[in-house]
C-alpha cells in the first residue's frame, strides 16, 4: 500500500498531509474475529487503566504511572496484528502495550502495587514493565533510549533470519531528542526490520509539542530525512490503525526494511498521576473525548451487524479480569529483603568484589 | 523569618538572583508555563516572562549547549535537568565542554551558569530516576557540585551558584522538596565550598549530604541517647571540598563515618576517607567507616527502596558496632 | 534570495538538486575588493597548512592535526562575510576558519608545536583553536556537541540584541549524531540568528558518508524537517559561497532565524596526520584536485581583468608570513610547570579544596 | 609463543571468539574496511565478513543501542567507542539502559556485550581525547570494568569478556597501543575479576592500572635500588575487584600506594583506600597514599601532560618521601 511504499534515499518528501490521505487505505476493513480482537483489546486495556487509577487514588499504587486512556487503539491494534515472537519497546507509558502483547493483568497490576508477585516482583516499577516471554522487551523512562535498543533487537532479528520485528513505540516529545535522530538514520540504512510508532498526543508532560517543533508532524515531516515516507494517520480508529500496522510488518519482515508511523491520538488523562492536567483548553478535552476509540468503535461494529450480546460478554468478561487481577494483586506479599541484592549480574547475584 | 518548603524555596532563590542581575536566563522542560514538574519554579515565568524563562524541546544537549554558548557570551544561564538519570543523555556537555572549555582555551572563557537537576530516590521512581549522581560530576575537573540539605541553603547556595563565574552543578534532592524550614527575610546569599558542623560531639564525626543529612541528625540523637556523642557535617558542597572543617572535626573525634545516598563505588565518601587517611592517620582512632547504598540499580518498589538506602536505624547500628569493638 | 527564503514549518521539502540550482545566484559577483579578500585568505590558509604538513614530518608537531587542504573556499568566503564581532564554532578541523577571522599565523604555527606562545599556551593543541577577540569561539573535538553550543551564543546574542550572528562549521558525518538534530530544531523554534555550515567532503575519518546516511544530501535533505529550506552548493566556488554567506548573515541578522548550508568540498588529504587516506579511489581524488578551489579562482580573476601582479603580491605576502610564522613558532618557548594548575576555574587556580 | 603489539592483541583476542562463536558480532566507527583508527580491529573484516563486522555512522547511541537490543535477544555483541571520552554522548545507553535493565526486570534479561574504547592520556591529543574515564563506570552498579595493561592480558581479558554473560567495559589504553608482549600461541583465556601480583616485596604495595602498572613496575626497580622493596599489583579489573589479592598484599607490606592515570576526586584509589581502611585499618603500618593526575582537564602540549600524569620519578620520589617518614 502507497501509505508505506519505501522511498530509499527519496529526495523529496511528500508532505504527511497528503500521506494522511493514503495512510486511510481503500482496502477492506478487518475480517469479523479481527476486529473482536481489536475491540476486546482496547476494552481490556481500558478498564484495566481506570482501575489502576483508581487504585492511584486509594494511594495503594507507589512512586509514578502514566496512563494511556484514549490511546488504546494503537496498542490494540499492534496486539493484534504483531506474530506472537516480534518484540515491543514501549516507553512508561507502557500498560497497554505490555497488556496487548498477552500479559496477564495480575502480574501488572501487582507490579504498579509493588508487590513481589509484579511483573519484576516489583524491581522496575510501572515504568518498566517487561515481559521476555511475551516479547514485551521492555518499558524504557529516558525519551528516546529504546529507539536505538529496537534497533539492536531488529539487527539480531535479521542476523539471525528469525522473521522478527521490533515495534518501538514513543511519543510526539520523543521526535526532538537526539536519539531518535540516531536510531531513524541507522534503520534505514541497515534496512533493519523495526517499526517505529510515535504516538502523537498532542503534549510532552505539560508543554504541547507543536511549541517546541520545528514542524507541524513531529515524526512524519521528519521521515524524508532518513530516506522513509510520511506516514500520519488517524491513531483513534483501530482499523485504521491495523491495517497500516499490518503494511508495515509485513514490510519488515520482508526486508523492505524501517517504517515511522505518526499515529495522532490524546492523552485523556493528565502525564502521571501528579498531573491534573489544568494546561490543556477544555474544549480541546471535550473534542477528543468525543473521538475517544472505543464508543465509536463499538458502534462501528454494531452496525457491521455484530451482535451486541457478543460484546457486552467482552466487556463483562475483561471486568471480571480486571476485579480478579486487583484482587490477586492486593493480595501479593510485599517483596522480601532477599530479593534486593539479586540480579544485578547473571549469576543472580550483586557482588562487585572477589 | 517564613517557613519555607524546599520545593519553594527554588524559586525564591532563583527569583531573588534574576531581580538583581538582568544577565540571568532559565530554561529547561516545562519550567516556565508550567512551573517545574516538581513546581520548583512556580512564578517566575510570571515574574520574568518568557523572554528570560523559556520552555524547551525534550533536547537536553539543546538546552546545555544554549546554556553553555550563553554563558560564554555574556549570559549567567541557569539550565534544569529535570531529573539528575537524564545527564546521561547530555553528559558531553556537561564534562567534556563546559568542564574543560575554560581551560584548554588558557583562560579565554569563563562559564557563569548553573546547571539544576533533581537527585537521588526515595520516591520509588525506580532505577532511572532515583539516581545521587554527584560523585559522576565530583569526578569531572571543571565542575563545582553543590547538594543543599535545606530550605535555607537551597537560596543561599542557588544565589551562591548564580553569583559563581564557574559552571555548578546545583543538585536538589527530590526526597527533600516537601521538606520544611525557617528561612529568614529578604536577601539571602552563601559560600561554595563551605560545610556546616551541624552539632559538635566527642566520639565520632558523621559526614553526610543532603537527603542523609537529617538522617544523620536523627541518628546522632538516637546515638547521643545510647552515650555515642557524634558530631555531623553537612558536606553541602563536594567541589570544592571545605577539608579544612571536615578534616579538624574527624581529627578532634578520632572517627569518621561518611553517610552516602550513592551506590558504594567511587562514592564521595570514599574520596574523603582517602583524604583523611592520607593526611590525619595519626588521628584516626580506628577505621572509617561508609554508610551507602549497596553497589545496585535501586529498585522501584517502597519496601525495597527502603532497605537499600542508608537509614536512620542502618546509621545507629553501623555507628554502634564500629564504636563498640 | 530564493535560496536562502525561510519555509518555517515548511510542510514539503524541495530536493536539495533543486535548491541546489537556485542556491548559485543570479546575482551580480562580488565587488574586486571582495574577490581579491577572498583570494587572499585562500591563499594564506593554504599556505599555513601547507607550511603544518611540512612541520609534521619533521615531527614538531606534536598530538594530532587535521588539514583542510581543498576546502578553503568555505572558510575565506565566511571570513570575509562576517561581521567582526560574529561567532564562529569550528571542529578539530579548524585552522582554516581561525585564520580566516582574522587570527594571526603565528599563535596557530606556535599551538600545533605546543609552545608557551601559542593560542592557548598549548594547553588546548590543534583541536580546540579559540580566540576570543577575533569572534572564534572555539574548536571543539567531539563531533557534533557544538552545534547546540552555537545555539547558546545566538540565543545570547538575540537576548543582547546585539546582531551579532553565530556560524557554525561540522562535516558530512557529523550530521548523523543526535546533538545535530537537537540543535537545529532548537535553533528552529526560537528563530536563533545561528548559520549552520555543513563541510560535505564525502568522508567520515575511513568511511564513506553515503554508505552510512540514509538520503544524498545528508545536510540538505534534513532541512525540511526543522522547517528550512534545503540548500545544497559548491563549497569550492568562493563566489557562491561569498553569496549564501551573506545571504544567510542577513537573514539572521534581521530576525529570520537559521539557515542549513549544505557546501560540497574535498579534503584533499588523509582524516588527520595518521592517514594515508588509501581507502579514496585515485580518480575521485584526480577529479576534486581539478576542482581545486583556488586555481580556478586565481584564473577567474585574471579573466575579470584583475592584474597579476596584485595576484603574485598577494601570494608573495602570504608566503613571507607564513615563514615569519614559522620561525616564531619554533622559536617559541615550552610551556613552564606554572601553566598546569592555571585556570581551571575563573579565578585563575584549580584549587578543589578549602 | 610469539611478540606482539598491544594493538595486535585486540584483533587476535576478537578474532578467536569470533571463531569459537558466531553470535559474536562486531560494531562501530570505521572498524571494518579501516580496521579501525587505532589500527587495534585489522582483518577481521576480511576473515569474518561484512555480516559479522560493520561500520557505523557517527551515532555513538545507535552503536550501543544496538548492542544492547542484540545482547537481549540472543547475539554476543562487540561495540566500539573510538576514544572512552565519547561515552559522553551516549552515557544514558551505558549507565541508564544496559547496566540496569537486568536488575529492573528482576533478572528477565541478561546483556552478554563488550564495549571496547580507547582509553587515558599519552599522547598529546588534548583534554576531549585523553580521559581516562574507568572511575565514571566503576561508579554505576551493573558494569564490570576491566582495563589491561599487557598483550597477553589484552587476548586473555577481551575473552574472558566476550564470554562473560555481563556488560563489560574493555578500556584499552592508547598509550600502550605500541607496547610489546610475548603472548603464547593458541587459545588464551583469562578470569575477570582477578589481580596480577607482578612483583613481590617486603616494604611497599603499588597498586596500579593499565597504562600506570609498566611506570609502577621501574618505580619499583629504582626503588628496590634505593633499599625500598615494594609489591606491585596490576589491577587489571576495577569490577569485580580482586580485593582478595589486593588486601592480603597490602597487609602483609603493611603499605599502600596507588598509582592512578585518573584526575584525583572520586578515582578508584580512593574507593580502594577506603576498602583497605575499613578492612585492615590496623593492619596498616602507614597512611596510604595515592599518586594521580592532579584534578585537572588534561593539557594538550607534551611538556605539560608529561607534567600532569604520574610519572616514574614521582612515584619513586612520593614513595621514597613517605616510607622515610
Ligand atoms: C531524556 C529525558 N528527558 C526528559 C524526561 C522527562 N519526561 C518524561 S515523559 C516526558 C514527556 C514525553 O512526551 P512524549 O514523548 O510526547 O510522550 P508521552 O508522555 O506524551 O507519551 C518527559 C519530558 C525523560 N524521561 N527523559
Ligand atoms: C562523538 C564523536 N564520535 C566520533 C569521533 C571521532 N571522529 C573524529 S572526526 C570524525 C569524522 C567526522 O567526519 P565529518 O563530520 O565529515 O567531518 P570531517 O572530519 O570530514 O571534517 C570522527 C568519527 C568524535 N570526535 N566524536
Ligand atoms: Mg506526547
Ligand atoms: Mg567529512
Amino acid at each position: 500500500m502507497a501509505a508505506t511504499a519505501r522511498a530509499k534515499g527519496a529526495r523529496s518528501a511528500k508532505s504527511a498531509k497528503s500521506a494522511k490521505g493514503k495512510a486511510a487505505p481503500a482496502s477492506a476493513p478487518p475480517e469479523e474475529r479481527t476486529r473482536l480482537a481489536l475491540y476486546e483489546q482496547m476494552i481490556r486495556l481500558r478498564y484495566f487503566e481506570k482501575r489502576a487509577y483508581d487504585l492511584f487514588l486509594q494511594n495503594l499504587v507507589k512512586g509514578t504511572s502514566h496512563l494511556a486512556l484514549g490511546q488504546e487503539a494503537i496498542a490494540a491494534a499492534f496486539g493484534v496484528a504483531m506474530r506472537t515472537d516480534d518484540y515491543t519497546f514501549a516507553t512508561y507509558r507502557g500498560h497497554n502495550h505490555t497488556l496487548a502483547r498477552g500479559v496477564p493483568m495480575t502480574p501488572v497490576m501487582a507490579e504498579l502495587l509493588g508487590r513481589e508477585n509484579g511483573l519484576m516482583a516489583g524491581k522496575g516499577g510501572s515504568m518498566h514493565l517487561t515481559s521476555v516471554e511475551h516479547g514485551m522487551m521492555g518499558s524504557y523512562a529516558i525519551v528516546g533510549a529504546h529507539l536505538p535498543i529496537a534497533c539492536g533487537a531488529a539487527w539480531s532479528a535479521q542476523y539471525r533470519g528469525s522473521g522478527q520485528v521490533a515495534v518501538v513505540f514513543f511519543g510526539d516529545g520523543a521526535t526532538n531528542i537526539g536519539a531518535f535522530h540516531e536510531a531513524l538514520n541507522f534503520a534505514a540504512i541497515w534496512d533493519l526490520p523495526v517499526v517505529f510508532v510515535c504516538e502523537n498526543n498532542l503534549y510532552m508532560e505539560y508543554t504541547r509539542t507543536s511549541t517546541i517543533t520545528a514542524v507541524e508532524h513531529p515524526a512524519a515531516d521528519r521521515a524524508a530525512g532518513y530516506g522513509l515516507e510520511p506516514l500520519a494517520v488517524d491513531g483513534n480508529d483501530a482499523d485504521e490503525m491495523y491495517h497500516v500496522a499490518i503494511a508495515a510488518l509485513d514490510k519488515a519482515r520482508s526486508g523492505g526494511g524501517p517504517t515511522l508511523i505518526e499515529a495522532l491520538t490524546y492523552r485523556q488523562g493528565g502525564h502521571s498521576r501528579a498531573d491534573p492536567a489544568k494546561y490543556r483548553p477544555q474544549a480541546e478535552v471535550d473534542e477528543w473525548l468525543a473521538r475517544d476509540p472505543i464508543p465509536a468503535y463499538r458502534a462501528r461494529l454494531l452496525a457491521a451487524g455484530i451482535d451486541g450480546a457478543v460484546l457486552d460478554g467482552i466487556e463483562k468478561a475483561a471486568a471480571e479480569d480486571v476485579d480478579t487481577a486487583t484482587e490477586e494483586a492486593k493480595a501479593g506479599a510485599l517483596p522480601g529483603p532477599d530479593l534486593l541484592m539479586k540480579d544485578v549480574w547473571a549469576d543472580g547475584g550483586a557482588s562487585w568484589r572477589n | 523569618m517564613a517557613e519555607l518548603t524546599y520545593r519553594e524555596a527554588i524559586a525564591r532563590g532563583i527569583a531573588q538572583e534574576m531581580r538583581r542581575d538582568d544577565r540571568v536566563v532559565f530554561l529547561g522542560e516545562d519550567v516556565a508555563a508550567a512551573g517545574g514538574v516538581f513546581k520548583g519554579t512556580v512564578g517566575l515565568l510570571e515574574e520574568f516572562g518568557p523572554v528570560r524563562v523559556r520552555d524547551t524541546p525534550i533536547s537536553e544537549q539543546a538546552i546545555l549547549g544554549a546554556a553553555m554558548g550563553a554563558a560564554m557570551t555574556g549570559l549567567r544561564p541557569i539550565a534544569e535537568i529535570m531529573y539528575s538519570d537524564f545527564f546521561g543523555v547530555c553528559w558531553d556537555l556537561v564534562v567534556n565542554q563546559i568542564a574543560k572549555s575554560r581551560y584548554m582555551t588558557n583562560g579565554q572563557m569563563t562559564f557563569p551558569l548553573v546547571i539544576r537537576s533533581g537527585n537521588g530516590g526515595g520516591l520509588r521512581f525506580g532505577a532511572q530516576h532515583s539516581q545521587s549522581v554527584e560523585n559522576w560530576a565530583m569526578a569531572v575537573p571543571g565542575l563545582k557540585v553543590v547538594v543543599p540539605s535545606s530550605p535555607a541553603d537551597v537560596i543561599g547556595l542557588m544565589s551562591a551558584a548564580i553569583r559563581d563565574p564557574d559552571p555548578v552543578i546545583f543538585l536538589e534532592e527530590k526526597a527533600l522538596y516537601p521538606a520544611k524550614g525557617e528561612v529568614a527575610d529578604g536577601e539571602i546569599t552563601d559560600t561554595l565550598g563551605t560545610a556546616k558542623v551541624l552539632r559538635t560531639g566527642e566520639h565520632a564525626t558523621l559526614v553526610a549530604l543532603g537527603n542523609m543529612v537529617p538522617r544523620a541528625m536523627s541518628a546522632a540523637g538516637d546515638l547521643a541517647a545510647a552515650g555515642i556523642d557524634c558530631t555531623v557535617i553537612d558536606v553541602r558542597s563536594l567541589v570544592p571540598l571545605d577539608t579544612t572543617t571536615i578534616l579538624r572535626e574527624v581529627a578532634r573525634t578520632g572517627r569518621l563515618f561518611t553517610v552516602e545516598e550513592n551506590p558504594r563505588l567511587c562514592g564521595w565518601g570514599g574520596e574523603l576517607v582517602s583524604i583523611a587517611s592520607e593526611e590525619i592517620f595519626y588521628d584516626l582512632d580506628g577505621a572509617p567507616i561508609r554508610i551507602t547504598t549497596p553497589h545496585i540499580p535501586l529498585p522501584a518498589a517502597d519496601t525495597l527502596e527502603d532497605l537499600a538506602i542508608p537509614s536512620v536505624d542502618r546509621i545507629v547500628a553501623t555507628v554502634q558496632k564500629a564504636m563498640n569493638e
